[in-house]
């Protein structure tokens, strides 16, 4: 059981607590203990129950059985209000904004600062959120709308809101999967700081660089249950990998040479008004091109554009020499283009629909006997590319909101690739997956590559572009800045192209050396 | 009198052939409108007197389509007699005359279908009658000249249009001085005819005089006048009920307005009903039957049974009245 | 990081207020109004300037702007209230029964029972939708025929005059306080009041947090069973009031009452700006909205336009609003990524000077 | 490539396709409670309800309800897609001014005016699609807006006219019956019924269809898997606006008679119908088998009640109450199987 109490006893402290859902047990018997004064981080793989403990503690979910105490004292949250009138502090996986209301009053919102006659005091409020703001070391404004705001910029106003409550417990559940270097180095700071004034973080990552870099003691979960606590500098990565998947993972990013073949994908030219100029790249047969940059820079934007998902001003778009229709994502797949987006319960995939259906998602028409589509023949479809990609579920009806982040991934991937397609864009691959299945995932994208299959594979994590990637393209602010291949790759040189302002004539990126 | 009508019609029946017992279902335009309360309960004290069945159903909106689902019930439950206020003089027919195969004896009152459609119709009034004293009465309240607008029920009642159409007529004929600037709908319907009200004032300022040939409209049009600026200033007169007019004829809003009366013409048509269920009358013109204490009636032109001339309510003798 | 800080935080406080203002579409609905009602007035000067036309045009939309402030409230949350018209039919009827009963009550207390009686029908709404979970629209509709159906069973073959009620009552619904009818002042009170508390109080403010993203604000903390039940309950509530009014206003109360009312009072909170997706919105763009819907309607017969076609252009009104707001939205969005484009501009040069 | 987590190669993993036995899928549905219920209160009613045997019941019903069930096909593919329209009895209502108009003042032929009533429904099913799925508004405001424009023209057309002289041929044919006198199924079956395998087809056996739940699970994903989200809606919108232009036609020649109020607030009845059914208002769930069932249950309790001598407001009260209790099943099951297992622990 994790740790004996430090002299004031811990802040935090979950004993063999049990969560299911139905019949999914999500947490077996979680345990973490966590001292005032420390930063703590969870760690476990994709569906370890991360997350459902976390909920536990903020009142979202009332767990079945087992001890939870705050400061010493028992506790049984039934709302979030409760845990957070304890001080507790939450940050969610997912940003859980007011899109209609103003940054400001998201941050405040049930807690405005009140004036004369209990009338919210609106400039005390504007000005509290730009000292947030200004102690984050951001500069948004506060009376925007949350809507329109980047993930990025969300889950800054997330922190920002967590940090204004005051609490003595702290917890944040990945907050960096969508955090660029510079960012995650501020929020770092201000973490220190609030560690230092005796205050209790638990800090969620499947980042291990980050994990060292700012926590002092390590809990890993597996499969629903506490597996260990250590001092992190008595560990290593990889005994907490093990312990993590129960085994070895020694090949992280196991590429391997493919032969390069001829132009699949050439791209022109794209520009779209306020996301990115003048963006001209190429793909080939067999090749993996990473795009790397800085989170907000545009890749995604750019990876939407090219596939159709979204319109673009001006430039084009070819795939074997022939132009693919602009805004026509049906148009791009019968030209052979595959897209794994970014968010995949949002577009990835139908959450609320079956494994088979959203395999079977794509390759839907040609499914379809005398316009006839059954889901007798969706199932057949679907069963043996789920087979392939080894999801793990139950039955073939099975929605995939049951499912774990890493499984999810799993059917995104297994509905493109059924697709057979020519030209794989990959957004994200790994985000917010554990390390077991990240390898998997890894090793599958290296294989269809040494099959010929194009990749163009968008990742914030540099170990990944550089492990992963024939060629590194770098994008900043909107535009194509360096293009580096895999031998002459280094964090730096990705890095400083990445942060530099754009020097070269914007037009001939191709093969230009890193100029910073 | 009431008691010799009642033994004339229980005889009669019994001289038919099932033992006396006529059911008779009343189908008025809707629900809740006070005007068919009071002549369905007339109907009802006639079906109680003559010892028959009486029934009333009907929709809560005056729309035909509405009508037509309880006439299909009626044909259904094989009752002896429907007696209708019809929504739309075509739109009820196909049911009707269904009903009619099925054995119902169909009755119009109020408000008629074309001929073909019903065995007999019970008219409060002839609609020359109606119309006539109508102008008669704006033209005494407003001097026989000036701007005058109606206020009528939907756009698409029949016996409304009828009347408006004749009333025109008249105008021209015998009133070349009374200007008809604007007819409006307020479709039965409080608030709509209050509003409507309102509406005409705004749009013809120098409007002398309001028509409204309906009893929901004259009374909305009354309360709105008895509180504005216009009261005793443009007079108000048309069909009403002596119950919801007398407040606004004792407070001097409205002078004078006319109407049958509802009661004894929902008890005529009952009455109306058994003498066709028992096969005293087959509706050709000639046929007569008595109506309890409503006295004996012939059927005229068309199937046509008249209630008698409208009847002018005023100050003098709206007391006698409750209904 | 952050591009998207338009120069907005940089403009002076006047300016920024000045702008808004000039954005806001209550003023848009506002000013459309005043132009409807100058436009008919140079024709036909009695639509405002005669005693009864200026009476007419503060007293006919009273009503309407009662049901729409509660409406507007539902709609905030992203819920929708379509039983409102059955609740003021229902309410009307009950006052008139209550003064039959005991025609000496004094008429405050009518309106306290009227409000009671409303909140409870509202009462039931929102128990289910808050507790059950279940879909507003779905709910409403079914009360919407419950509600009206007990009223037509209940008033059946009867109906209140104007006689059942005490003169005293009958005079609210054409009273003034200088030249401003009481009915009108009841609307408008209603409307400062809850708009105020939406505007000023924490827990007003929840309603808006609920209607932009009810599970955030669920993770959030807030109580949101708590805010949908007394949203429903404030809708039913001031359509219990609207029925009381309407008692008073039209005198004579039959199974008619408030049909089909529930749809005008949607329509003049969307044309006020609530968006029907929640979260946006305020009580006074509402209230704007259902005396442009009324005034509308009496404008068009002074303009010799056959009532008829006056749905025509309710609808017409409706869907302009709506458009409008969407390409204003549009043109945001576009100068957002104009401001962004610059935010790139701008490093770029000091980059290069560097 | 060799990394210790390498799946074993040589056994691709395969699935059952079902979690659950084939009749739990098919008995422990919303739509089988649906008809489940149907079939109780039809054969109740017919031991029960005097007349309810008759041979004219269900030929009035089938008349009865024949807009109804015409209307509420497309209707379940809107709501489907999460989307709804209010505005169908208007163009009923416009499709029957219309028809009156062309045809009797203007002179047409039945069948062109019919044609261009039809075309005038996919003209408005088109402006309510354009402005929801191109202009991106919410339809429930849209389509509350066209439900006044669409019902403000055809009124206006009209004015105080009701148009009845059609062709007796025409008129009979919607109430003629298909086997002869005495049986009870109405002429206009025949199109109903070529509808509803057609959309039968379109909602459960067709790509469309499965586009079609996606939008309104997900309408984001949808659009990334290559659904044409907008085009969808629109043709939805399209289809809803020209059944209802077809049901206005019924509504016509049934009564006979062309009015600019004909079937006003029928949308309401046609919307309760779809709920009870068991289609989502939030989109992405429901079947053709339930709402159909839905509308015929509705049919069947008003017949039956009429029957029995209430009136309108008993009935109103009783459908309004049982679609509040449909949707208040689902949470109050759930609610008793939270209490159980509570009480089980404790
Ligand atoms: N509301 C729910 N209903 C059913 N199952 C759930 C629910 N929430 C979580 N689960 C299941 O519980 C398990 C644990 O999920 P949890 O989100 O806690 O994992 P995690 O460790 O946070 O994973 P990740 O790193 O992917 O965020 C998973 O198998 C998940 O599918
Ligand atoms: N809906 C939106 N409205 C306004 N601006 C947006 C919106 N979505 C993204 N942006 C802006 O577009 C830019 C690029 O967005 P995004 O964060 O997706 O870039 P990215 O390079 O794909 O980063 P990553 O994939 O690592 O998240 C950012 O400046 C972001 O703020
Ligand atoms: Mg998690
Ligand atoms: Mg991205």
């Amino acid at each position: 059981m994790p740790g004996t109490a430090p002299e004031g006893g811990f802040a935090l402290e979950l004993r063999d607590v049990a969560k299911s859902f139905g019949s999914v047990a999500a947490l077996r018997s979680g345990s973490l203990a966590v001292a005032p004064g420390s930063i703590h981080a969870l760690v476990g793989e994709n569906g370890a129950g991360k997350s459902t403990l976390v909920k536990i503690v903020a009142g979202v979910h009332r767990r079945d059985s087992g001890v939870f105490r705050l400061h010493g004292t028992d506790v049984d949250f039934g709302s979030t209000a409760d845990s957070k009138a304890s001080g507790v502090a939450v940050i969610y996986q997912e940003p859980t904004l007011f899109p209609d209301l103003s940054v400001t009053e998201n941050i405040f919102m049930g807690r405005q600062p009140l004036g004369t006659g209990r009338r919210i005091d609106r400039a005390a409020m504007y000005a509290e959120a730009e000292r947030l703001f200004a102690g984050l070391g951001v500069h948004i404004d506060p009376r925007r709308p949350a809507r329109g705001l980047s993930i990025a910029d969300q889950q800054i106003i997330e922190i920002a809101k967590a940090i204004s409550l005051d609490a003595s417990v702290l917890i944040m559940d990945e907050p960096t999967a969508a955090l660029s270097g510079v960012e995650v180095e501020r929020l770092f700071a201000v973490a220190r700081s609030l560690r230092d004034e005796n205050r209790a973080l638990v800090f969620i990552s499947h980042r291990f660089d980050e994990v060292f870099d700012l926590c002092d003691t390590v809990t890993v979960m597996r499969d629903g249950a506490y597996i260990s606590t250590q001092s992190i500098a008595d560990t290593t990565v990889d005994q907490l990998v093990a312990q993590m998947v129960g085994r070895e993972v020694t090949d992280l990013f196991p590429k391997t040479p493919a032969e390069i073949g001829d132009v699949v994908l050439d791209v022109e030219g794209l520009s779209s008004a306020g996301l990115f100029r003048d963006v001209s790249f190429q793909v080939r047969a067999g090749e993996i091109v990473g795009l790397a940059g800085l989170v907000g820079a545009g890749r995604s934007e750019i990876a939407r554009a090219v596939f159709g998902v979204d319109r673009y001003d001006a430039g084009r778009v070819r795939m074997h020499g022939s132009d693919v229709p602009a805004h026509r994502p049906r148009a791009a797949i019968r030209a052979g283009m595959a897209f794994v987006p970014e968010d995949r319960r949002k577009q990835g995939l139908v959450i609320d629909e079956s494994v088979s259906r959203n395999v079977a998602g794509v390759i839907r028409r040609g499914l379809s006997k005398a316009g006839f589509l059954t889901s007798g023949a969706e199932n057949r479809a679907a069963g043996p590319w789920a087979g392939r990609l080894e999801v793990k579920t139950s039955s073939l009806d099975m929605h995939a909101t049951t499912m774990s982040g890493g499984n999810q991934q799993k059917v995104v991937l297994a509905k493109w690739l059924a697709t057979e397609p020519k030209l794989l864009i990959i957004d994200e691959p790994t985000r917010g997956i554990d390390v077991g299945t990240k390898a998997e995932v890894h090793r599958l994208l290296s294989e269809l590559a040494g099959q010929g299959l194009a990749i163009l594979m968008i990742s914030s994590e540099l170990p990944e572009v550089l492990g992963m990637a024939d060629r590194v393209l770098v994008v900043c602010e909107g535009r194509i800045t360096a293009d580096i291949a895999r031998d002459d790759a280094t964090p730096e040189n990705v890095m400083r192209a990445a942060t530099a302002s754009i020097q070269h004539s914007p037009s001939q990126p191709v093969d230009a050396e890193v100029t910073a | 009198a009431c008691g010799s009508s009642d033994s004339d019609g229980g005889s009669s029946s019994s001289g038919g052939s099932d033992g006396g017992n006529v059911s008779v279902t009343f189908l008025p335009k809707n629900l809740g409108n006070p005007y068919f309360d009071t002549s369905d309960a007339g109907g009802k004290e006639a079906v109680e007197a003559f010892g028959g069945t009486y029934d009333e159903v009907g929709p809560d909106t005056a729309t035909p389509d509405a009508q037509v689902s309880y006439i299909n019930t009626a044909a259904q439950q094989g009752v002896n007699a429907l007696v209708v206020s019809a929504n739309d003089p075509e739109a009820i027919c196909d049911a009707l005359d269904e009903a009619r195969d099925a054995g119902t004896k169909v009755v119009t009152f109020d408000s008629d279908t074309n001929p073909e459609c019903r065995d007999l119709f019970i008219n409060q009034a002839t609609a020359d009658g109606i119309a006539k004293v109508e102008v008669d009465m704006i033209a005494e309240q407003i001097g026989d000249s000036g701007q005058i607008a109606i206020l009528s029920a939907a756009a698409n009642a029949t016996n409304q249009n009828a009347w408006i159409e004749l009333m025109k007529k008249d105008l021209a004929a015998d009133h070349p001085n009374i200007d008809l600037v604007d007819v409006v709908y307020g479709d039965d319907d409080d608030q709509t005819s209050f509003d409507k009200t309102a509406g005409l004032l705004e749009s013809h300022p120098d409007l002398k005089g309001i028509i409204s040939p309906t009893t929901v409209g004259i009374a909305a049009a009354a309360r709105y006048l008895s509180t504005s600026d216009a009261k005793g200033k443009v007079a108000l007169t048309g069909l009403g009920t002596p119950n919801q007019m007398r407040e606004y004829v004792k407070d001097g809003t409205v002078t004078e307005f006319a109407l049958w009366n509802p009661h004894d013409l929902g008890y005529l048509a009952a009455y109306a009903a058994q003498a066709l269920v028992n096969g005293d009358i087959t509706g050709a013109e000639g046929d007569s039957f008595t109506a309890g204490d409503l006295g004996d009636f012939t059927v005229g032109k068309d199937g046509t049974v008249l209630l008698g001339d409208p009847y002018r309510f005023n100050k003098d003798n709206i007391d006698d009245f409750d209904f | 990081m952050s591009q998207l800080d338009i120069a907005a935080s940089a403009q002076p406080r006047l300016q920024r207020a000045l702008v808004g203002l000039a954005k806001s579409r209550e003023i848009t609905v506002a000013a459309v109004l005043v132009v409807i009602i100058a436009l008919t007035t140079f024709k036909s000067d009695g639509f405002l300037f005669s005693s009864d036309g200026w009476r007419n045009l503060l007293v006919s939309p009273a009503l309407l702007m009662i049901l729409a402030v509660g409406q507007a409230v539902v709609i905030i949350t992203r819920n929708v209230d379509l039983s409102v018209g059955s609740t003021l039919g229902l309410t009307a009827y009950l006052t008139g029964k209550v003064f039959i009963q005991w025609p000496d009550l004094p008429v405050p207390l009518v309106f306290v029972i009227g409000l009671a009686f409303g909140a409870l029908l509202g009462l039931v709404n929102g128990v289910l939708i808050a507790f059950g979970r279940v879909p507003a629209i779905v709910i409403t509709l079914g009360t919407l025929y419950v509600y009206r159906g007990i009223f037509l069973s209940w008033a059946g073959s009867d109906r209140v005059n104007a006689s059942d009620f005490p003169s005293s009552f009958n005079e609210l619904g054409t009273k003034a306080i200088l030249t401003i009818p009481v009915v009108t002042i009841i609307a408008l009170v209603v409307m400062g009041l809850v708009g105020y508390y939406l505007y000023t109080a924490r827990s007003g403010r929840e309603f808006y947090a609920i209607g932009s993203d009810e599970d955030a604000a669920k993770l959030y903390g807030l109580p949101v069973t708590r805010r949908v039940l007394l949203a429903f309950v404030l809708s039913g509530a001031l359509a219990g009031l609207a029925g009381v009014v309407y008692a008073a206003r039209y005198g004579t109360v039959s199974s008619g009452a408030g049909l089909g009312i529930e749809l005008q009072a949607v329509g003049a909170a969307v044309i006020g700006g609530v968006a029907i997706a929640g979260g946006v919105g305020t009580v006074w763009g509402a209230t704007i909205g259902a005396v442009l819907l009324i005034t509308i309607n009496r404008a068009l017969p002074v303009w010799g336009i056959s009532d008829f076609w006056q749905q025509a252009v309710v609808g017409a009104l409706i869907l302009g609003a709506i458009t409008l707001d969407r390409l204003y939205s549009r043109r945001q969005e576009r100068l957002l990524i104009a401001a962004r484009d610059l935010a790139h501009a701008a490093p770029t040069k000091v980059g290069t000077a560097s | 490539m060799s990394t210790a987590t390498a799946p074993a190669e040589s056994t691709p993993r395969t699935y059952p396709s079902y979690a659950h036995a084939l009749w739990r899928r098919v008995l422990l549905t919303r739509e089988f409670a649906v008809i489940a219920l149907l079939l109780v209160v039809f054969f109740y009613s017919r031991g029960n309800v005097p007349n309810f045997d008759g041979p004219l019941t269900l030929y009035y019903l089938f008349l009865d309800i024949a807009p109804i069930l015409l209307i509420a096909l497309p209707m379940t593919l809107v709501i489907v897609t999460g989307e709804i329209d209010l505005s169908v009895a208007s163009v009923m209502g416009l499709s029957s001014a219309l028809l009156g108009t062309l045809h009797a003042d203007a002179g047409w032929s039945m069948p062109m005016a019919a044609l261009a009533a039809i075309l005038a429904g996919v003209l408005c099913g088109a402006v309510n699609g354009f402005l929801v799925a191109y202009v991106g508004l919410p339809s429930l405001a849209v389509t509350i807006g066209t439900l006044a424009l669409y019902r403000g023209l055809a009124e206006g057309l009209l004015g105080t006219k009701a148009i009845t002289d059609f062709p007796d041929k025409w008129r009979d044919w919607p109430s003629n019956r298909i086997f002869g006198d005495g049986t009870s199924y109405p002429m206009i079956l025949v199109p109903f019924l070529v509808l509803l395998v057609l959309f039968v087809w379109l909602l459960h056996f067709s790509t469309f269809g499965r586009g079609v739940y996606e939008i309104g699970l997900n309408d984001e994903a949808a659009h990334f898997t290559g659904v044409n989200v907008e085009r969808t809606k629109l043709l939805l919108f399209v289809m809803s606006g020209a059944v209802s232009a077809f049901a206005g036609l019924y509504f016509t020649l049934r009564y006979g008679s062309a009015r600019g109020d004909n079937a006003s607030g029928l949308e309401l009845q046609v919307i309760a119908a779809v709920l009870l059914g068991g289609v989502s208002i939030f989109g992405g769930r429901g079947a053709l088998h339930g709402v159909v069932a839905g509308v015929v249950l509705i049919g069947v309790i008003s017949s039956a009640m009429r029957l029995e001598g209430y009136t309108v407001n008993k009935i109103n009260i009783v459908i309004g109450t049982l679609l509040v209790l449909s949707v208040m099943a689902t949470p109050a099951i759930a609610w008793v199987q939270r209490v159980w297992a509570r009480r089980r622990l404790s």
